[in-house]
This record gives C-alpha cells, structure tokens and sequence, in this order.
C-alpha cells in the first residue's frame, strides 16, 4: 500500500471523488430526463484515477475520452461549466458544442476528450512532443481503456513516444469490459500492461481503487517523463459500476462481480483509511458528501436556467479567423 | 406483407442471407452476443453460431482488412463499422484495398464484401458521431455505395449487397432504425444502382436519400398546398448512380434541387448539379440548389443540430426558391 | 529572381519558415537525415538540428495527431505524409480530428498545422502510390487544402500554409517537382483561398490545377491556332474555393470545362459544376464538360496510365465539344 | 543449427535462390533502361526466405509487400510472368495493371503484394479466419519489414489473429532498414519477436541467412497453425544487399555492415553446406547459376516482345461483371 498521503491532500481527493460520483449519478438522470441528449459514458467506480490527477504539476496536460468527466471534474473543470456542457449551452466548457463526451477545458490543461477510441493518443504524443522541442518542464498524459489498447493508435503513439523518450503517461483504466465485452474476449493479455515490453518501456499494473497507490504510482511515471526518463505505461485495474453508455444494465457483466468490487469501492477506501487514522468521522463524511451533493443540484439548476447558444455560434470556429 | 422496422429489417435481411449461403459470415464490435449497439442483430448469434458471427476487437482497420482477406478466399463477410463515423479509421483498407484489389491484380479476385455503417444525425450524438458517409465513398471507384431509405429498402439492398460480388458499403440512417412499414414477403435482393422515384411531380425535381427524402416529401406535401408540384427521387445507390431516372426527371421538370445530410463541398450533390449542367444543361430553367450542411460541422447543442441538419421548412424553401428563379 | 525547381522552392520555404520563427518544426518519414524520398528537403536537418526536423517511425497516425497535439500546445508543426495516397491511413485523425478540435472545443484551440503530401501520377509509381487527394479532402470543413502548381505557388503557399492558424493540407504534386522558373526574391507568405487566372481568353473557361492546369495551357496554345481562345484558370486553392474567380469568367465566357486528375464521381470538379449550375445557370450557353479519369482507378501499365491521366488532346477534344455544343 | 534437408531439397531451393537473386539483378538493370517505370524494391541477401515458402503446404497462401518478388518466384510464379508484368505486358501476373510493387497470382496463393505499409497484415488474418470458418486444413502467411512493425495495422492484426486463435503465421523479415532508416532509429527493441508477448504469441527470433533454419521454424509455426494452436510471429534476422528501391546506394549504412552480411549470403550458406556435403561441386554450381541466368535472360527477351493490354483494360475489372 501506499504511503498515505497527508491529511489536507486527502480530504481534498475525497471530496473531488464524492463530487464527480454525485456528478455521474445527476448526469444519468439528467440523461433520462431527456435533459442530455445522445449518449452519456459514467466513469462511476474509476474515481481512483483522481490520484493520476493529484500528482499532476502546473502545465501538465491531459487527453481522454468520452468517458472523461471524472478526470475534467478533478482536474478542476467547475460542476457549472460541465452541467452546462452537458446540456448543450453556450456557458458550457465547449460552449454547447461538445457535449458530454467532449469535455474540454483548455485553461486546465485537458486538452480534449475524445468519442473516436484511440484517437486521443497521439494528440497527447504531440503534446509530448512540444515540451521536449521547447524543453518545457512538462508532462502529457493520456488517459484509454483496456479496449482501445487494442487499437492501432494505441500501437503507434506508444512507439513514437519511445523512440522519442517523450515526456508523457500512458494511463490505462482497466474497467473490464469495453462496450458490452469482456477484456478476456478482445485482449490476448490479461494485463494491459505486459504490453509496455513491446515499446521497452515500463509497465506498471496498478490497483486502481487505492487513490492513493494510484498517485504514487503516478508521480514516479510523471516524475521519469519529467526527468527525461520517457514514457510509461500505467494499467489501473478498476471496475465500472455503471453500464457502458446511454440506459445499457451491463446483463453481460459476470455474476457477483459488481459486488466484489463494490467492496473496494475508491471513495470507501479512502474514507475508511481516514476513519482508521482519526482524520474522518462519518458526521464529517456525511456533511462533505451532502455539500458535494449541494454544489451539484446548484450547479444543475443553474445550467438549466443558462441560455443555448445563438445559431450564428453553428458557423463560428470551424476555422480560425484573424 | 409484414411489418417490420427498418432495424427489423435490416436484421431480416442477415438472417436470411446467413441461412441461404454458409459462406456468408458477419462480425464487428459487439454485434454477435450483445446485438449490435443499436440493437439491430440480436439473435444472429444464437441462430448462427459463434463461428459465423463474431465479435470483434476494437480494431477497425483489422476489421476491413479481414473482410477483404476472407472475400478473396471464398466467403462472404458482412462486416459491421458500427458508427459511420468510423469509415475514416478503416479508410487505407477501404480505399487503397478494398476497392482497388480486383483492379490492380488483374481481376484474378472477386471480391463480395459488404459493410454496413450507421449514419447521420440522430439527436445529440456530437460532432464524431453524427456523420454521412456518401461523400466520403463515393470518390471511391471499385466499391458500391448504397442508402436504403425504407425498411423495404434496408432489406432489399441488403441482402442484395451481400449477394453483390463486389465491395458494397451499406449505410444505414440511425434515425430511421425505428421507421416501420409493410414490407412484402417476397420481397428480392435488389439490383443495385436503381433510384426510386418516390413522389411524381411536374414542377421541380428533388433528389435525396434517407432523413432527407422523407423530409423532402414531407416539403413537398407542404408545396402541394402552394400549387407546386415536386417530384421526389430517392436515390438509394449513390455508387452506381442512376443517371437516367434523375435526367428523365429533369427533362420533366427543368428544376433541381439536392438534399445533402453532410457538408457541401465536394459532397456527393456536387455529381448530381454537374450531370444537369452537363447531360441536362439545356433543360435546366433555374439555378440548382443544394439544401446540405454548407461548410459547417455538427455540433452537440440541440438548437445547433436542429439548424445544420436540412429541416422540411428549408428544403420548402429553396424549392421555392428554385421554382421563383 | 532566382530561377528554383518546384522541389527548391518547397524546401526553401521550409527552411524561411523554420528560420523565421523558432515554433515551426518539421516531421515524417525519412525527412531529415536523408532529406525526405523525394529529396526535396535535404538540409533542413542540418541547418535546424535534430530537435526540430525529425524522422518517424511508419506511423502515419501517429505523425498527424503528433502535429495536432503539438499544434494546439504551442508549435506550428508541418507534417509530411509522402505520397498522399497515405492520406486514407491518418484518415480518422483528418476527418475526426485536426478538422473539428477548434470547432468541437467551442474555439479554444487554434489549430496552426501544416501537412505536406506529394500526389499525382508520375511515371509507373502504380494503383497505390499514384493518386492526387483533393477530393479526399474537400468534402472536411475544418481543413484547408492547397494544390500549387508552379514554383512560386509551391513557396508562397507553404509559406503561407505555415503561417495560417489553420489546418492545411499543402498538396504537392510528383511531376511537377523538375519544373523550374524564375521566383521573385520578394515573394511573400501567399494569401490562401485565391485562383490565377493563368491565361486569359474570352471563349471558354477552363478550371485546373497543377500538371491538368499545365496541359490545359498547352491545350489552349493548340486551340488559339484553331480561333478557340481558352481563359484557364489555376484553382490553386481548393479549400476555400475562390468562387468569385470562377464566376466572373463564365460570366464572360459562358462556358466552362474542368479538368481533375482524379476519379468523376464526388470530385472537387462536382462543386465547380454545381457552382456553375446554381450561381451562373443563366449564363451557360453549352454543357458543362469535366475531364477526368472516369470511375476507373490507375493502372501500371504504360499504355492504361498514359491514358487514365487527361492529356492534352482530351482536352484540347472537350473544350471544342463545348464550343461546339 | 536445423536439420539437413535432403539433397533433392536443397538443389530445389539452392536453383530458386539463384533464380531469385539473377532475376532482381536484371530488374535493376531494367529500371535502369527504363523498361520497368516507377520503382523497384529487391530483396537480394533476403533470398532465405523462401524456407518460409517451402514449409508450406497446398492451399496455403500468402500476402506481402512491394519487396515481394522473391516470395513469387519461390512459391513458383513463372519469371515470365513476373517479367511480362514488370514491363506492364498484358501477359503479365496481374495483366500489366500492377507492376513491381504488386506481384499476386492467386493460383500459386499468393493472395497480394502491397505497397501500403502493413495493409497486407489484415487481409492475411482475413485468409485464415476463412480457413477457420471452413475448417480448412490452411494457413496464411504474412510477410512484413522490421519497419511495418510500427504502423497500426500490425498491432490489429496480430491481436485479432490471436484472440481468435488463427491460422496464421506473421513472418517479419527484418532486413535491419526501412526505407533509409536504421531499426533503432525508429523501433525501441531489438527484436520484432519481443513484440509477440503483446498478443501472447509465440515470437521466435530466426537467423534469417541460413534457408534450412529458416524452413524449420516455419514449419513449427505452421504446423502450430494448422493444428489449432494459433498465430506464431517470426522474425528472421537478414539484410538487403541494395537500397531500398529505385536508385538509392544506400549512403547511410553503417560502414563495414554489409560486408558483414555478405560472409552470411544465404545462397552461399547453402552451396557451401552442400559442397561439405558432396552434394555439390562448384562446377555444378557454376552450371545451376548459368541455367539460372538463361531462365531469366530468356523471360526477360520474351517479355520485351510481348504486348502491352489493350486501352479498354482501363476500364476492366474495376469491378466484377456478370
Ligand atoms: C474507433 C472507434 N471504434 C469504436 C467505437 C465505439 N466504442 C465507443 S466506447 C467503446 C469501448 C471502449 O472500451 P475501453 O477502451 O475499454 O474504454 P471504456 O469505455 O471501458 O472506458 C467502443 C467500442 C469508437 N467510439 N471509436
Ligand atoms: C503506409 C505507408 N507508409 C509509408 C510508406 C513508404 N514506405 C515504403 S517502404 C517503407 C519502409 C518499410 O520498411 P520495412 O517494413 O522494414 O520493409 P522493407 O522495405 O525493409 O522490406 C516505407 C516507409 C508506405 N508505402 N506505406
Ligand atoms: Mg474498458
Ligand atoms: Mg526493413
């Protein structure tokens, strides 16, 4: 296990991770309400991965997927600006124009999230590739599922990351399944992470449900992108206690597997080791939750209330314009 | 007669193909044990096995290739590219294989493939996942092109590209899955390459496919009212193109105007204005028109798509336009 | 003036580029040290240093979402694709990527990448290496593409192509690499989104670019001796389309041929057409010709290339069918 | 070092190497005058391969790329035939349409030569899923370069060869180059055979010089196929002699390397063998190469003479007609 982190730190973790669950579940009923159109991919169960984030450094960068609200929510995307996206209006992050699998927030440093599994593997390379010609003190990460690693992509961004010894991390959230299959079905290898030997770089299989495991594991692949050391590959092993998209119940999921996960749950785990050390108890757990809670239905209701964008926004940005 | 949906439909025309020939196979991501993501092949893999129907990695490029390989080796794979808007991850194989590994090997290959895609806008899916293909393929000799707009159609087309010894891509409307009509029950694999005139008019011919034809028809039924009268081509095969039915309808009525579901430059319209401007330039009355997205990209915001995407009061309206002009 | 080959005049506005502003890399396939498979940037590594002109794996992929992800982090990458009948295998991150990042972010990002390709039939390079990409490309709001036909084209459109805080796809093309002429000292970054009108003419008007743009020429010399006087005008430009060039000269000729060194069906020359169909119908006194290589894809063989391609004759035949329809 | 192959055998392979090596010799020098257009892509030094050719059995089939002639002639492509086709002839493998880069002649099953890097990976795996689906007795080889083991289509092709566990053998011929670029320069391992563990294959590091070794792994990784037991990936260790194509002298070769590779020659390796054997003499030798000569010589002369397709080709079989 992990080196605990310090109290502040972890108090700080456990409230993003309450705040992107409590997001997630809104998001699915906003999603059945019709208030979100076209699909929605929870990440409800992967809050582990916040630890990726908290050992990020200023001017860090990250690419992800449609699966990516949690990761933009503890980059520090505000709920507002995400309800907002969500719902296609002009104050959201993307200005309406993205949608729940784009959330992107450039000022953040999450350069985009991706709907084209993969793609966004070599955009983070290319990030990469700015902080070694301009010898910024950066470190791209990228974050993919166990599915997409089995995409040509996912080949060609880890090879040109380390004949390049890029500044960036290639992060796996091994959920199990991508869409509706089991790894075992799609995945010759049972740990993403094996493949790291194939571009001779380090493979780290990482519990995914630990936050803070995640961010020691974490900082020592940022810290050897950041030193020169080159790219790593960091396999999160976690669990999607949601269906993969939309209304989907998951009937594929292998019994009693959900309920051997929820055992250990990324935010239980966190709370119970700070309940162990006395720096929680449940009236605090409770109230941060319920603050959590607060500051989620505010920031729907107040997405709701903000405006689309005018219909002149439909031929704005397809290119720059001086 | 049964009726049927066009996702019904299109799952029919599978079956009925995997029954008829067991060199017919068919496979991509998640459509054996879970049905398609749309839910447009469930039971496929109950009924034929996982041998013949499968369930692939996420793997596009693989996916083609694979086709190809098992078509020059005596099968018949259907292979399944999800959203339409994943064509271009597959786009190698599909342009430089697929339609070019007849030719180039001096016809020592037949090559009966079929791809099916889902395409076009369907409430809110984003910029990468609302996309028509058409216009991406249709640059693309040595492959067919067809857009069923009708569950008659989706079956019929179908099972006429499996049946095709060539490489046909099968695009299907997502917004149309739910559609429903009679279909008869000895309906044929189709030929394809044969539009469908889908409204007789004397006044303006409108050529479309899927969304946009049942919009154009809907236009045109407003029109009605105004005293003018449309004639609506669907085009159904936009690789082979049906010249013929689209100038006899211009000689008719001197008028054109194309609805696009995709962007207007180089879009599969541009074919259609320049065969009138060519073949039909002396009938031609009025300016032709395209109703498409101009140069623009779907974007999430409901109002946004709701605007890109041609709606029946703008395809009214240019037809108006052209019959002014 | 310094009389320059096409292949200088790339590499020379590479290497201005690179000079002129330290954000500018430049990355592909055996580009650097041995100074790319054409030969036309040899140099560049040695000037710029192994940081800023880099070789890549074969990873076509890779090479364009490595140039988006460093565009929008602050670097004004150009990016060589080689023969741009790779374009199809980097396809997704064309269509799906580097076209709708602003667009898709609500604007957040500026986009300043450059992709180099080198297209067209050149002498038996075969099937798959001899294909030129505007009609790929065309139909990708988001994208901007150019296709220089001379050597100062060549320089000052990469230059501007560079410069441009968009995506663009500057498309060189193989037999025009030899050509020489003398380039103004003086030429600066090129406006994108203009065509030259390269031969005035009051008869009829020929739209082309690069090597079809060239033997259009030799076509219209032919032509003058039989009393045909052919206006031809270089697109350079395919996206933006300079519509207004093209129209004010049908407006004066009335009648239009178009010339493409790729397949008919959705090819750039549809919008040109349609162009003419829509805002010049009134003006159209014959039909509107394109010559191109029909729906047939390009052989090996001497002989079937030789004739694919449109040659002068063709032409020179086309343009006075039109004078004479 | 493998087992002896008998006599007949090795005469067999000795006089189809020699064929194979004289024939690319000539198609430079045609190049050179111009009877060949575009470009050629030879494999002298690379002439071990065909061990691969010769441990297969009827029905089983091949794709390869444009460095492909070698394979053609060692499955049994008549050199006229290939000849006619270099020169573009109507009598040529592919009727003149294809040209060097794309020699394929489906009745010997050789299912395609591509010149998109690594496009003939897939549509290998597309060949054994059919032998699969058919329960037929064969298996697909593809052969690819060190370089194509970067680009995205290896990756997907040899992961979905082996999650469905076919028949299918992955032959790398790594000849050290791709195009002007030296291994290291691109790939960050040393072997290609170490990327089998990414698809939980077996990956078997060949010397790619010596035809005998080279025909007994393959023959263990297709009997591996052909009995159920999947994919292999085999990597034979060679060297080309001449550039990568057309014109190029090859300048960025490490000096002195290819007179290592030389001492190496693979049709030497044999003859010598055969000659310890007192199954060969030089005379002998001398004779099989001069037959070898006139075979080519007489191909090449009858091809010059032969015609070119007529123009309605053009328009022949860009798709099939009833
Ligand atoms: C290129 C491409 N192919 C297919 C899809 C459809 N799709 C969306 S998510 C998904 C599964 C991805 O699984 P994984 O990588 O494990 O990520 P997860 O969804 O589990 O986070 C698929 C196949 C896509 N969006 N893009
Ligand atoms: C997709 C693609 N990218 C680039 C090229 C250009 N190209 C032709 S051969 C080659 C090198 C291939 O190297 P390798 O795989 O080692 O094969 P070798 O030529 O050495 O046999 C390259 C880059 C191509 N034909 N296709
Ligand atoms: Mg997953
Ligand atoms: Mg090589």
């Amino acid at each position: 296990m992990a080196q605990a982190l310090e109290v502040g730190t972890r108090q700080d973790i456990l409230r993003r991770m309450l705040e992107i669950r409590i997001a997630e579940e809104q998001i699915q009923n906003l999603f059945l309400q019709n208030l979100i159109r076209g699909t929605t991919h929870l990440c409800i169960g992967q809050e582990g991965s916040a630890g990726v984030i908290w050992a990020m450094q200023k001017g860090d960068t990250v690419t992800c997927t449609y699966r990516g609200h949690g990761h933009a929510l503890a980059m520090g995307m505000p709920v507002k600006s995400m309800m907002a996206e969500m719902m296609g209006k002009q104050s959201g992050a993307c200005q309406g124009k993205g949608g729940s699998m784009h959330m992107t927030d450039a000022t953040i440093g999450l350069l985009g999230a991706n709907a084209i599994v993969g793609a966004q593997l070599p955009i983070a390379v290319g990030a990469a590739l700015t902080y070694q010609v301009k010898k910024l003190p950066h470190v791209a990460i990228s974050f993919f599922g166990e599915g997409a690693s089995n995409i040509g992509t996912f080949h060609e961004a880890l090879n040109m990351a380390a004949v390049w010894k890029l500044p960036i991390v290639f992060c796996c959230e091994n959920n199990r399944y991508g869409e509706y299959s089991a790894q075992d079905k799609t995945t010759p290898v049972a740990d993403i992470a094996t493949r790291a030997i194939a571009y001779n770089m380090p493979g780290v299989v990482v519990d995914g449900q630990d936050v803070e495991t995640v961010h020691a594991e974490a900082l020592i692949a940022l810290e050897r992108a950041r030193s020169g050391g080159g790219p790593t590959l960091l396999e999160l092993k976690t669990y999607r206690y949601r269906g993969h998209s939309r209304t989907d119940t998951a009937p594929y999921r292998v019994a009693g597997e959900l309920d051997e996960w929820l055992k250990r749950d990324p935010i239980n785990l966190l709370k119970e080791k700070m309940i162990a050390a006395n720096q929680l108890d449940e009236t605090e757990f409770d109230e941060m939750k319920q603050a959590a809670t607060q500051l989620v239905f505010d920031a729907i209701e107040w997405a709701k209330a903000e405006a689309y964008p005018p219909l002149e926004a439909l031929y704005k940005d397809v290119y720059y314009e001086e | 007669m049964t009726k049927m949906t066009y996702r019904e439909a299109v799952c029919k025309a599978l079956a009925d193909e995997l029954r008829s020939d067991e060199n017919v196979i068919f496979f991509g991501e998640d459509v054996a044990v879970a049905g398609g993501v749309f839910k447009v092949t469930p039971g496929l893999y109950e009924e034929f096995g996982a041998n013949r129907v499968r369930d692939t990695p996420i793997s596009e490029q693989a996916i083609i290739g694979a086709a190809l390989g098992a078509a020059i080796t005596g099968l018949r794979p259907v292979a399944e590219l999800m959203f339409a808007d994943f064509v271009p991850v597959a786009m190698d194989q599909i342009v430089n294989q697929i339609a070019k590994y007849r030719y180039m090997s001096g016809g020592q290959f037949v090559v009966p493939l079929t791809v099916r895609a889902a395409q076009g806008s369907a409430n809110g899916f984003g910029t990468q996942h609302s996309q028509c293909a058409e216009s991406w393929l249709v640059n693309i000799p040595g492959i067919k092109v067809v857009s069923p707009g009708t569950p008659t159609d989706a079956y019929g087309l179908l099972r006429g590209a499996i049946r095709e010894n060539n490489p046909v891509f099968v695009l299907e409307h997502k917004g149309l899955y739910n559609l429903s009509e009679d279909v008869p029950d000895d309906t044929e694999p189709m030929e394809l390459g044969k539009a469908v005139v889908r409204r007789t008019g004397k006044d303006v011919t409108v050529v479309a496919i899927q969304l946009m034809m049942h919009r154009s028809l809907e236009a045109a039924e407003i029109l009605a009212k105004e005293g003018i009268d449309v004639e609506v081509i669907d085009l159904r095969s936009m690789a082979p193109l049906d010249k013929a039915t689209i100038l006899k309808s211009i000689a008719k009525t001197n008028r054109l105007v194309i609805v696009e579901e995709s962007p207007h430059s180089a879009g599969w319209g541009g074919d259609i204005a320049s065969l009138a401007a060519d073949e039909g330039v002396y009938w031609l009355e009025a300016p032709v028109k395209r109703v498409n997205m101009g140069n623009t990209l779907i974007a999430y915001s409901p109002p946004l798509e709701d605007e890109v995407i041609p709606n029946v009061s703008r395809i009214a309206q240019t037809i108006r336009d052209v019959m002014a002009g």
